[in-house]
């Protein structure tokens, strides 16, 4: 038993320091430590910023152009770059759709598609869900019929986190509608400018618009955009579903917001005392930071086993639910502390740099939008009912 | 004991429902709410042609009702439709405090308030009092037979709309102190006020406002100088009754779409409010609601009785916690569709949590609880 | 909408004082009140007092020597009584037989059980819950077969309240096996001295015995002591469980801990000062306190529309669920309050009058046991998980 | 980084936990608990012989063991198997006190403490002082050479069974303040002592104990006069460290247990733990052992730097919450069986809630924490 990381890790975390000290724009960090969102030039632009130090794809094989971290580099890259209010990684072709190339794709597909996701010249998306299969995805409907040479694929759908900005679509579909549900779906690679296809934006309870609803009619994909075999996509689904949970617990996030809750803490007055020294609010503070504080570890637990090449199993799950119900709160002590300038809601704060001096104290803006759109983290990439039952399931074994 | 309500609050609410029904769907409500001034001057036009403001006032002020139980039927309505209509300001706090502490003249103002003609504003809280009411740094100053007003009021609801603001400021005394508040009812557009508006999550325009040595007549002042801190108590027991009957017809609607989804949206197979997960949370959440039910009913009971504050802070914190449970819980078993602008969930969520923003979040209402146990 | 009470009401409620503060023994009220367990005589004698008086059935009809009184009357007769300590009456004879065979039994049964359920005669215990059979009751095992004018009846009944001194029990058996499970249920009353029965006390966690199990072998049953028909059981059952529930909120019951809890909160003392004082332990009583605030009205609620004659259908779980949650909460703090003194366990100072100083503050020695003693309430009498369900079932009808 | 025990420790764990499991069960428990002592002695000399107590020192004090990984492994063992064996008291405590402050005679009672043939108990906490570890009203007076003690020690651990007891008195100083207390060495015969022995609800004899002149020679103080509480500061994080892996032993026999029971209960014709509900609610059980597993690692790991009393109180705090939760899950998944004395369950209940009592509950380590981090 040491909790201490080693020399060599050590060594690493400096590195890491020194390039973010050194490299991150501080006017990227600044609108992420502000809880503002980013245009897709920003996003990119710190991507090209990791790619150009061979930083971009910590997880991906030296081969293909990866850091090839193993998970306590990666959980130490993590916790800097959040810490340091660095831009999170759009994880759609690096941390999902890379892996699954490089494991199931063809020499050709993983030859065009890994540099272009490096590089940033394709932005991809995730075509999972759809209005009637959420939780449920083996229940999906968008078809793909095999027609020659290519796929003609009809259906629907939704929750495409940044889809507005594609131009790129992985995407699960029905290619046998006689079999069990699970085997006849296949992994197509769709290139959204192809006719047929409409995104519409959905505006969600915050205002923001992240994610969307796409639609496909008539849409002729090349056979040669398939993913490994016809029908046996639900393997390559899963297989992702475990790399999209290597952050799971989203501690370095939760870390950063505690640290600002702290500091916002300090400034908001009641009965002319600061609000970190309210006993009840406080004492709110208090019991989410030891929460944390074991999550840390407990996370740094499973993350020592998968660097001894233990696969997580009902543990990511547990992450994923106490970690959630950790960022949720954080966010709830937020929202709170900002007492009445909560209320205001100047959408102009969140979306890009706003100039105008802020209504209230600063993030207070964000506060109360940030709140509702992190409800999203117990719902989406497989609600925390879902992961319960996948905790138990593994335990009672019925 | 009696838990009917009377045959003239029945018809209130009956009439009341039928209306927003009408006016309200989410799409409508949306439109309300991006529009000039985040609420829709001819809905106002027709509550008040429906006596809906008048049923906030006692008859010795032009009205009809004002009892707690007209407020916390009412307001339940206003939350059960979503409405974004500014009752609560014009009505409960402004008209409240005018029709408390006026005199003859300035409650002249009271006939156009009750028929919609006009909109009221309260300019009380501040950036650093949070939810305190003794706490005003806002001066006024004697200055011939006049005043003038310095100071910063902040998150001014109904701010933006309003032509009539009834302004607090220390006449004398120290910040927090209890004594030494006053009030000035003061025409919106006055030289010396600057008016910053602007949006909310969940309807109408607020304001920040700035006064910068803003001159006011000697008639100006509401009642007596440095004694509104009671009526501004009773002001605030009463727009915290009616948020949290609000909130608890918001409630009550987010419930109502929970279970109807429960019943259709089908998984795996089956409805999902087949699963049994999702039934004992839906169970806990309808024992909640019937527990906001009860608090709303005892703040309304006592809100003329020397409980009144006990009460009311009791309901504030209890509706904070449930409405913090509902708002989640129903978003949580709707999944990604009750995230959404364009489904109606998403605005009864926001509205029941905002609630808690105002007047005293429910951790200021445990301690003012528990506060008032111990004297 | 009006939270008074009429004036002949708090006439009643005056009534019902003056007859507590005149005759409730300070002797039986001060155990009560230190949470000490009553002795069979003690809970005898308090009856007397009460059957003297003509208040020891409320709900029964006049004409079977009952007070007839409306749920609001029994509110407040409920509500006097726990605000003076006084012992609670038992109710397998009041308030469970005696209903059902005034709704079901002949009348031999009427005119020979009611009137010895009032004079003491009998003390009867109930015997529904069976091993294999908790909260799903109809998958009962105990059988009854007919043999001329008798039932032969064998099996195990368990979670027997107070059955060690019972002579008399009311057991629900199977009479037939071949039809559907809750169909072929019977009601019998059953002689405890009859040969064949052996009673068996149950030690629970906190060391007391208050529940047993009984078995039966070969236990000859005379037919008169069947209720109402055969196979029909079943029917009696819910209707007996709904007389159950009259009081199922235990607002009365919450109320006196809270008040108990507080005085020793004025007493207890941490870092110089009351514990009433810390700010932590205060939020912890307010919040149960508005809690049951909340609750009282949601019970009256309950009650009136009761009053007019609206059966309770899922609402009576309601308050079964909350009501059992809030005792356990208060239950919790006045373990809590204790501190250190939560640790003794000095056992007889729970069963009798203890004679020696307590170790500790008042009620210390009670706090701790009662604490993990009333977990039972969110489990017996149909559990809070049953008691979910049914709610649920009522509103989303699939 | 490194989440595995060492070999020695492995091995530690593996030795104890064969014997507890031989030697612990149901009915031998309730025999123990029932007995003279609150224990067995028997358990305890063979415990002894497999060099548990020394596990508790380090080679100095002469035993092979005493960081806090060791405390952890082997009291997760002892909450494992519900040990009623009084380690915590005869080791931890005062045992720890004694090696701490103990001059070379005074520690010759050391190896009579690792060979198990004599029993320890700490005579701190006093009855209005809760869980504060300064509060100290028994008063050690100066007397000739020696000291004479009077005052009140309330709930003293092992206090039943203890030959000598460890005694804290103030011999200076205002109660309350952090200097000014001293400890003493005490035979439990000595004239002047007053010893009430009581059980607990989870084993082993405590006892209130009254000093009434009770007249001590010079050598009893261990240390410096007036110089005590750090080092009762360190026995104390050192035994919370030990109580809070002890809880996480018993919380993890009561899942065990529970799993157990949900895969074979039928309730509806098929097992309970096909109920989505109790599914659910387990899954929780687990996540928040898992939290506690994570939560004692921390302060086994820093129980010897800086941030020890931060982890400390957070260990506690956390414990004390997910204890409560996992007890009355259990109990309350269990159904009746869970209630009963007869059956395992209710031992690890009762061990795990009680557990917040001891040396500060998650309320008190919570404000604990609070002060820390502002600090």
């Amino acid at each position: 038993m040491d909790l201490k990381f080693s020399i060599k890790e050590e060594e690493f975390r400096a590195e890491v320091r020194g390039f973010l000290d050194e490299k991150l724009p501080e006017r990227l960090s600044e609108k992420v430590r502000l809880g503002q969102g980013l245009t897709k030039a920003e996003m990119e632009e710190w991507h090209a910023i990791l790619n150009h130090r061979g930083w971009l794809a910590g997880n991906w094989p030296a081969q293909y152009g990866g850091a090839e971290w193993n998970a306590v580099q990666r959980h130490i890259f993590e916790e800097e770059t959040t810490s340091a209010h660095a831009p999170r990684i759009v994880p759609f072709g690096l941390a999902m759709l890379g892996p699954v190339l490089q494991a199931f794709g063809s020499d050709a597909q993983k030859a065009h598609y890994l540099p272009r996701i490096l590089n940033g010249d394709d932005w991809w998306c995730q075509g999972y869900s759809e209005p009637g299969a959420g939780s449920d995805l083996a229940s999906l409907k968008t078809r793909a019929v095999r027609e020659a040479d290519h796929y003609i694929v009809n259906g629907q759908k939704t929750w495409t986190t940044l889809g507005q900005y594609a131009n790129m679509i992985f995407c699960l579909v029905r290619t046998d509608t006689e079999c069990k549900p699970q085997a006849g779906i296949s992994f197509l690679l769709i290139d959204m400018k192809t006719p047929g296809i409409t995104v519409r934006p959905i505006r969600l309870l915050d205002g923001s618009i992240e994610v969307n609803e796409v639609f496909f009619d008539d849409v002729k994909v090349p056979v040669e955009n398939l993913v490994g075999e016809e029908n046996k996509g639900w393997t390559y689904a899963k297989f992702l579903l475990t790399h999209e949970r290597t952050n799971i617990a989203g501690v370095g996030f939760s870390n950063a917001a505690l640290v600002a809750l702290k500091q916002v803490a300090r400034l908001q007055m009641s009965g002319g005392k600061p609000m970190i020294e309210n006993p009840h609010f406080a004492a709110r503070i208090a019991r989410v930071e030891i929460d944390l504080m074991a999550m840390a570890t407990t996370n740094l637990r499973v993350i020592s086993a998968a660097a001894r090449g233990q696969a997580p199993g009902a543990e990511s799950s547990m992450l994923k639910v106490k970690g959630t119900v950790i960022r949720q709160e954080i966010n709830d002590l937020t929202r709170r502390v900002m007492g009445p300038y909560a209320v205001p809601f100047t959408s102009e704060a969140l979306e890009e740099g706003d100039n105008r001096e802020p209504v209230g104290p600063q993030q207070a803006a964000t506060a109360a939008p940030q709140y509702f759109n992190n409800r999203k983290l117990s719902i989406f990439g497989g609600s925390n009912e879902i992961q319960r039952t996948i905790i138990t399931k593994a335990i009672l074994q019925l | 004991m009696d838990f009917n309500l009377t045959e003239e609050r029945q018809m209130l609410q009956d009439s009341l429902r039928r209306f927003l029904g009408d006016k309200y769907n989410t799409e409508n409500r949306n439109g309300f709410i991006a529009s000039e001034r985040g609420f829709s001057p001819d809905v106002w036009h027709e509550l008040a042609e429906l006596g809906m403001i008048g049923a906030l006032f006692d008859a010795a002020d032009g009205g009809f009702g004002g009892a707690g139980f007209d407020l916390a039927v009412l307001f339940e309505e206003l939350g059960r439709a979503g409405a974004v209509d500014p009752l609560l300001e014009t009505g409960v706090l402004a008209g409240g405090l005018l029709a408390a502490l006026g005199n003859g003249v300035q409650k002249t103002l009271l006939g156009e308030v009750i028929a919609g003609s006009v909109q009221l504003a309260l300019a009380h809280g501040e950036p650093a009092a949070r939810y305190d009411l003794n706490f005003v740094e806002t001066s006024a100053q004697e200055s011939g037979d006049g005043w003038v007003l310095n100071g910063h009021k902040a998150v001014v609801l109904n701010g933006g709309a309003a032509n009539k603001l009834i302004v607090s400021a220390r006449s004398s005394g120290a910040v927090g102190g209890d004594d030494g508040i006053s009030l000035f009812l003061v025409d919106a557009k006055s030289a010396g006020i600057e008016r910053r508006s602007y949006g909310t999550l969940t309807g109408g325009h607020s304001a920040d406002i700035r006064f910068n040595d803003c001159k006011l007549p000697a008639d100006a002042l509401l009642g007596q100088a440095g004694g509104a801190l009671p009526a501004l108590e009773t002001a605030h027991a009463r727009a915290i009754l009616a948020i949290c009957a609000e909130a608890l017809g918001a409630m009550e609607t987010a419930k109502d779409l929970t279970i109807e989804y429960l019943k259709t949206r089908q998984q795996f197979g089956r409805p999902i409010g087949k699963f049994q997960v999702l039934q004992h949370r839906m169970a806990d959440v309808l024992i909640e609601i019937e527990q906001a039910r009860s608090a709303v009913i005892n703040a309304a009971g006592h809100l003329e009785d020397g409980d009144r504050d006990l009460h009311i802070s009791a309901a504030k914190n209890l509706i904070g916690r449930v409405g913090r449970q509902v708002a989640e819980e129903a978003i949580q078993l709707h999944g990604g569709i009750g995230m959404t602008q364009e489904y109606d969930l998403a605005h009864f969520a926001k509205r029941i949590v905002l609630i808690d923003h105002l007047f005293g979040d429910t951790d200021h209402h445990l301690e003012r609880f528990i506060a008032l146990g111990a004297a």
